[in-house]
């Protein structure tokens, strides 16, 4: 695997992926510092019903909400939140998907079949409505979130997994190198799993914002963690009822998710033409396969 | 004789992410008509670059820095481009691909594909001029034309020798066979009736008993049509077997120009002894050509083959030599050639 | 033939490998008979040649031989010790002696690997030798193939081709094999670094006392390289001969058409007089009896009920009951 | 060959898939939670009321048995009875399928017209403003939240410049019909202020929608034409003069459709996905929000009654997609 000073290096040439990169560095110093940046730490428990529905000015940047708390700090405690669940999820999912993926890839046993074909059942249904039934169910809470959506998307990466071990069996060198000697045990760990960690991690940073994107939409929907934890989903379902007047009160908490999921989408792509010696080699054209792969 | 193709001092570099390669350096050559002109060189020598230059369908990142390429007196490059690209370009001057197996559409049948080279290159179309025309795209093709056209279409496919050319017309490419695709290169380059064929390396992805076989069908046609042919190809023998004269190219420079029996008989240029000494020969002693191809960004000022040449000197290195007769045709750009050993 | 000298190093006898044809439902509805009954031996420091055009069965032969494709059928016996057979654990202990030399040595080398891991794998794999040790034999078997100290810390793609074919070839000897398996080594080489390339392979054989199995459509380079050549058509070898008789007088008939159809600088012009019309019949559905009898000068009616063993002709074998 | 391979294994996996997927949200409604009878009686019924409905509804056989019968029953297309409406869910959710279907197909229609060519222009003007306008247009598109993007166009449109109604289907009555969909309906009935209603109030929600699948199609067509326009057919054609439209607009065009069919079948699952949250932000009346309502209303069985409809509707889909996918590459058609 390349240093990881080389992969920055590079990326940071990359104009797109270092805007990506900022932008999630944003993210992570606002959910860090989120008690010294916040103006109003206390609002994301207390409320001041005489301050309500307040314009963004000098006290309060980005307005007050319908509870009179400062909307400006929630958003950074809401980072927590979003933060925890993108992480979380996605990296139970990587631990669930990627074996499960390199197991079936490599193994053609009726085992590595059945594993598939669960994982065909996951991708049968848009990964959201399972969610929505899940998270009903077990009611809504912070880890009822994140248990609902790491149920739902270690299929993908299952998918992925699977299918670039797969081609990768095909490639001369894993023929090459068996015919050499090396052991299944020694091919699968020093030759396939490092030629599918750059697909990984790019499906991972893509994955992230997928995955905030779908929390949010459980927040909205009122599955996600319940009131006062200051969610940007739930935050822009509260807004509705105020708008057009308090246009703040839902353009904030929606940019925020903007900024973010955009952070991981851009990070993703840069990460892509970096890692992939192939794509570089191939004039830098952008694959189909590999757009199609972050679908 | 008057000459059909005329590039003269052409120079073409391309941009790199590892800086700005000289590929072609002033490169001159000449094609009388009905005359088989074989480039022969190595690959990097920029035999392709040459070809597709002539062609106008340079690579992305190529730039012409200079030179002319005269079509029948007038040079393509100053030419208006809508009008060399309706009235030149598979017209008086036809291509045949290397690579037979990607150089049709998979989706589309052999027929559509043809046909449609035939509806806009057609000898019977009339001249088309520039100016006043519908687009491109809703351009009717005349059924009387489409019908003649048609005709002619099956009778070349006959004499390309593919079986039972109806039927063929109504397959799908992949259907063929990488010799019988050729075949059909052969007659797609041959139906507009033009003056000059581009053949770039057309029989390098070949077996060689098909090769063998598109050779002699490309030779006879040629020659019963009297359709001069510019071929590149990096295989010697096949430059033997196909080409009435053969010029050598090293490094983005042309090296050496003679006739083919005179070029492998009595080579004048150190790279071509060196060239012909290095094919394998039965059991004897195997000798290569010490040191590498000098990288074309930055490339070596002079003649660019003297880092390896033994007959080097100062003049070598100073500036490229000028092109002289050795012999009639013979032409070479050395300061010390080969004496007619 | 020369009267066998030592045992054969290699022996192959009536070696089969085919590949089932599915439909749409996955069921078989046929075989591809790639290789299809071949017998032969390779003698202690010898270089047979393997030649025949694209889909005549060379490659698949070579692979089965290295243990890359399973057998359908026959025996393979390495070193007077029968390999076909044997599971993939064994089969391990046998990949020091017999090497296989990729045909693209780009696509045989991880592309994520640095050349120095790569010449180290081999010796990780089949010796107990330390860091150091393992260093001292790659620094070494590089200066053997003619490359820089300096490539070591390269990846595959940022090396030419020709290099990128000596760090192969550097792989596979690290574990000192005996037998080597050169699949198409000089295809798309330029004619100057195709001759470096051989000189290299002629210097290694001689300094590792090497045994090659040399697998090319290219006959020029075969005649060069071969001290005995074997022709194939169809999964089949039609003809096998001391190098110099088979160029000099084939024998059977499709031997005699592809040496007319090699270009011979200075010589008579195939563009004037090459004969063989037609091309290989799909290897599907492969014609009863004699294969090549679909497209043979020579074809009587004998040719479409039998086909014709390999049989001895004072200079060689060949399989043809005319020539 | 290859394509209908694998059509006929999909065809060959699609009830076992099926199967599972009904287990999953069996598993999800009736083992997850602590106890399943109490959240279907609701939280003001008494223990006798629960312990009755218990024994009414089969809960206390063993699982086996009750999957048996779930199964059983959903094959009879009982998908269970609400509990808000105490209708059956099956008639509830088929008489919003017009409503939802309309809405999909609008926004399909609208992300391949526009998709498309903006994918095919990016590519042929590659590194022009135009194609990097585009990109960031596509990259927001990914990172956009469709019920955000929905809330900001109503806060515009609707709101703020009143060109659109702020959301609901139709104000009037529907326009006679036998399709249900209003817009054809319509055009059907000759009724031109349905259809300009009707069109008002589809606007909005269809754009929403189809805002991210725009952004993916765009972007696959784009790489598609850039690896299509590397190929050697097309070199051949420049090399040969062919007029650069036909080339473009007829042979590279027709190479990057094929793969994007395929691509439009992953659309659908991203246009679903996204007509659950969508609707509810324009109270849309479809499926989508008769899920997000039941969710409100804890009414579990329409929940899992809506899980089920959607991957089937999901699965048949895909089928349909691989199906499309023969028709398009004439080598399946041609084995």
């Amino acid at each position: 695997m390349r240093g990881a000073l080389f992969v920055l290096a590079r990326l940071a040439r990359d104009r797109s992926a270092l805007v990506g990169l900022v932008l999630i560095l944003a993210l992570a110093l606002a959910a860090l510092l989120a008690p010294v940046l916040a103006t109003h730490p206390g609002d994301v428990f207390e409320i001041h019903p005489a301050k309500r529905l307040q314009p963004p000015g000098a006290q309060h940047l980005f307005g007050t909400d319908r509870m009179g708390s400062d909307i400006y700090s929630r958003l950074l405690y809401g980072a927590r939140i979003t933060i925890l669940i993108g992480v979380i999820a996605v990296g139970a999912s990587l631990a669930i998907g990627v074996p499960v993926g390199l197991a079936a890839g490599y193994y053609h046993s009726w085992a590595s079949d059945l594993l598939m074909r669960v994982s065909d059942i996951f991708l049968a249904v848009p990964q959201v409505v399972l969610a929505i039934a899940i998270a009903q169910t077990l009611g809504p809470s912070l880890p009822n979130v994140i248990l609902a959506l790491s149920v739902t998307y270690w299929p993908w990466f299952a998918r992925l997994v699977y299918a670039e071990t797969r081609s990768l069996e095909k490639e001369v060198f894993i023929e090459s190198t068996a015919a050499l000697g090396a052991s299944p045990l020694r091919l699968i760990a020093l030759h396939v799993l490092p030629n599918v960690a750059s697909p990984i991690i790019v499906r991972a940073s893509i994955g992230m914002g997928f995955t905030i994107l779908t929390a949010a939409a459980l927040g909205f929907l009122g599955l996600g963690p319940p009131p006062p934890t200051p969610e940007w989903g739930r935050t822009i379902a509260e807004s509705r009822e105020f708008l057009p007047d308090a246009w703040w009160y839902a353009a904030a908490p929606g940019l925020a998710i903007f900024l973010t999921v955009m952070g991981f989408n851009l990070l993703g792509d840069g990460l892509r033409d970096v890692l992939d010696p192939r794509i570089r080699r191939a004039g830098g054209a952008v694959r189909a396969s590999a757009v199609n792969a972050d679908v | 004789m008057s000459e059909l193709l005329s590039v003269s001092e052409l120079s073409v570099e391309f941009t790199t992410d590892r800086g700005v390669a000289q590929v072609l350096d002033r490169i001159s050559l000449a094609i009388a008509p009905g005359e088989v002109v074989g480039l022969v060189g190595e690959s990097g020598c920029g035999k392709t670059t040459l070809a597709r230059t002539v062609l106008g369908v340079l690579p992305a990142g190529g730039r012409i820095r200079g030179g002319a390429i005269h079509w029948e007196g007038r040079d393509l490059l100053r030419m208006d481009a809508r009008l060399v690209n309706d009235e030149i370009r598979g017209r008086a001057i036809t291509f045949i691909p290397q690579d037979p197996w990607s150089s049709l559409s998979p989706l589309f049948t052999v027929g559509t594909q043809i046909m449609d080279l035939m509806k806009w290159k057609s000898p019977r179309r009339g001249v088309t001029g520039t100016r006043g025309h519908w687009p491109a795209l809703v351009r009717g093709y005349p059924g009387a034309r489409r019908r003649a056209d048609r005709e002619a279409v099956l009778d070349v496919l006959r004499a390309v020798q593919i079986p039972e050319p109806e039927r063929a017309l109504r397959r799908l490419p992949h259907e063929f066979s990488g010799g019988q695709r050729q075949r059909l290169m052969i007659a797609m380059a041959l139906l507009p009736r033009p003056d000059l064929i581009i053949a770039d390396e057309p029989t390098t992805a070949l077996d060689v008993t098909i090769q063998a076989q598109i050779l002699r069908l490309l030779r006879d046609l040629v020659k019963e049509r009297g359709v001069s042919v510019l071929f590149t190809t990096h295989d010697l023998g096949t430059a033997y077997e196909l080409c009435d004269r053969v010029v050598v190219m090293y490094a983005g420079q042309e090296m050496e120009s003679a006739p083919t029996d005179a070029f492998f008989e009595r080579p004048a240029h150190p790279y071509t002894r060196r060239l012909l000494d290095s094919l394998p020969t039965a059991g004897g002693e195997i000798r290569d050509i010490p040191g590498e191809v000098p990288s074309l960004i930055g490339p070596p000022p002079g003649c660019r083959f003297h880092p390896r040449c033994d007959y080097a000197t100062a003049e070598c290195r100073a500036r490229r030599p000028d092109a002289h007769a050795v012999e009639g045709a013979h032409r070479v750009r050395c300061y010390h050639p080969l004496s007619a050993a | 033939m020369s009267e066998p000298r030592a045992a054969p190093l290699l022996e192959v006898v009536d070696l089969a490998r085919h590949f089932p044809i599915r439909n749409a439902f996955g069921l078989r509805t046929g075989s591809i008979r790639a290789v299809d009954g071949v017998s032969l031996a390779v003698w202690p420091g010898e270089t047979l040649g393997l030649v025949g055009e694209s889909g005549c069965g060379k490659s698949t032969l070579g692979k089965t031989v290295m243990g890359i494709h399973g057998p359908t059928a026959g025996e393979i016996r390495f070193g007077g010790r029968e390999i076909g057979g044997l599971g993939r654990r064994e089969r391990r202990t046998v990949a020091r002696h017999l090497q296989y030399v990729y045909q693209d040595p780009g696509a045989s080398l991880d592309p994520r690997w640095k050349v120095r891991r790569l010449l180290h794998e081999p010796l990780q794999i089949h010796t107990a030798l330390s860091r150091a040790e393992r260093q001292e034999q790659v620094e070494a078997m590089l200066r053997e193939v003619g490359l820089p100290d300096a490539h070591l810390d390269l990846y595959p793609h940022e090396l030419s081709g020709g290099q990128q074919r000596r760090v192969g070839l550097a792989r596979t000897l690290m574990v000192r094999p005996s037998l080597v398996i050169l699949d198409e080594p000089t295809s798309g080489l330029d004619v100057s670094v195709q001759a470096s390339v051989l000189k290299l392979f002629r210097r290694l054989q001689a300094a590792f006392a090497l045994t090659y199995l040399f697998i090319s459509h290219d006959l020029a380079v075969v005649r060069a390289m071969c001290q005995r050549v074997a022709v194939m058509y169809l999964g089949k070898v039609v003809e096998l001969a001391e190098a110099a008789v088979l160029f000099e007088d084939p024998r059977h008939p499709y031997t005699r058409s592809l040496l007319s159809a090699v270009p011979v600088i200075g010589g008579r012009r195939v563009t004037r007089d090459f004969a063989l019309e037609g091309e290989p019949p799909n290897p599907r559905d492969i014609p009863t009896g004699c294969r090549f009898r679909t497209r043979c000068p020579l074809v009587q009616d004998l040719c479409a009920v039998e086909s014709p063993p390999l049989r001895s002709t004072g200079g060689g074998l060949v399989a043809c009951h005319f020539a | 060959m290859r394509a209908l391979a694998l059509v006929l294994r999909r065809l060959v996996w699609f009830p076992p898939t099926l199967l599972g997927l009904l287990a999953v949200t069996f598993v999800i409604s009736r083992v997850i939670p602590a106890d399943p009878v109490a959240l279907v009686a609701g939280e003001t019924a008494t223990p006798a009321q629960v312990a009755a409905l218990r024994s009414q509804l089969g809960f206390d056989r063993p699982l086996p048995v009750q999957f048996v019968d779930y199964v059983g029953r959903l094959a009879r297309g009982d998908l269970g009875t609400s509990l808000y409406t105490t209708r059956p869910i099956a008639d509830d959710l088929a008489s919003r399928l017009a409503a939802t279907i309309e809405l999909t197909l609008v926004a399909m229609a609208l992300s391949v017209l526009v998709g498309i060519p903006l994918g095919v222009v990016s590519a042929l003007w590659r590194n022009s403003v135009l194609d990097h306008a585009l990109r960031v247009i596509t990259v927001s598109g990914l990172a956009i939240a469709s019920f955000w993007l929905g809330i900001m166009l109503q806060l515009l449109f609707a709101m703020r410049l009143g060109w659109t109604p702020l959301n609901g289907r139709l104000a009037g009555f529907p326009p006679r019909g036998v399709t249900g969909l209003y817009l054809v309906d319509a055009v059907l009935a000759g009724d031109w202020a349905a259809f300009t209603a009707a069109l008002g109030h589809i606007a909005l929600p269809a754009a929403t929608l189809a805002f991210p699948a725009l952004a993916t199609l765009v972007r696959f067509t784009r790489a598609g034409v850039l690896e299509v326009m590397q190929s050697g057919f097309v070199l051949y054609e420049r090399a040969m003069g062919l007029p650069p439209s036909v080339i473009v607009w007829k042979y590279i065009l027709r190479s990057a459709l094929t793969s994007t069919v395929t691509q439009i079948g992953l659309l659908f699952g991203i246009l679903l996905a996204g007509a659950v949250v969508t609707e509810t932000v324009f109270d849309w009346p479809g499926i989508g929000t008769y899920a997000v309502n039941s969710i409100i209303r804890s009414d579990y069985n329409a929940v899992m009654g809506f899980t089920v409809w959607a991957g089937t509707i999901f699965l048949a889909v895909n089928l349909l997609v691989d199906l499309a996918h023969t028709v398009v590459d004439p080598r399946e058609r041609m084995s």
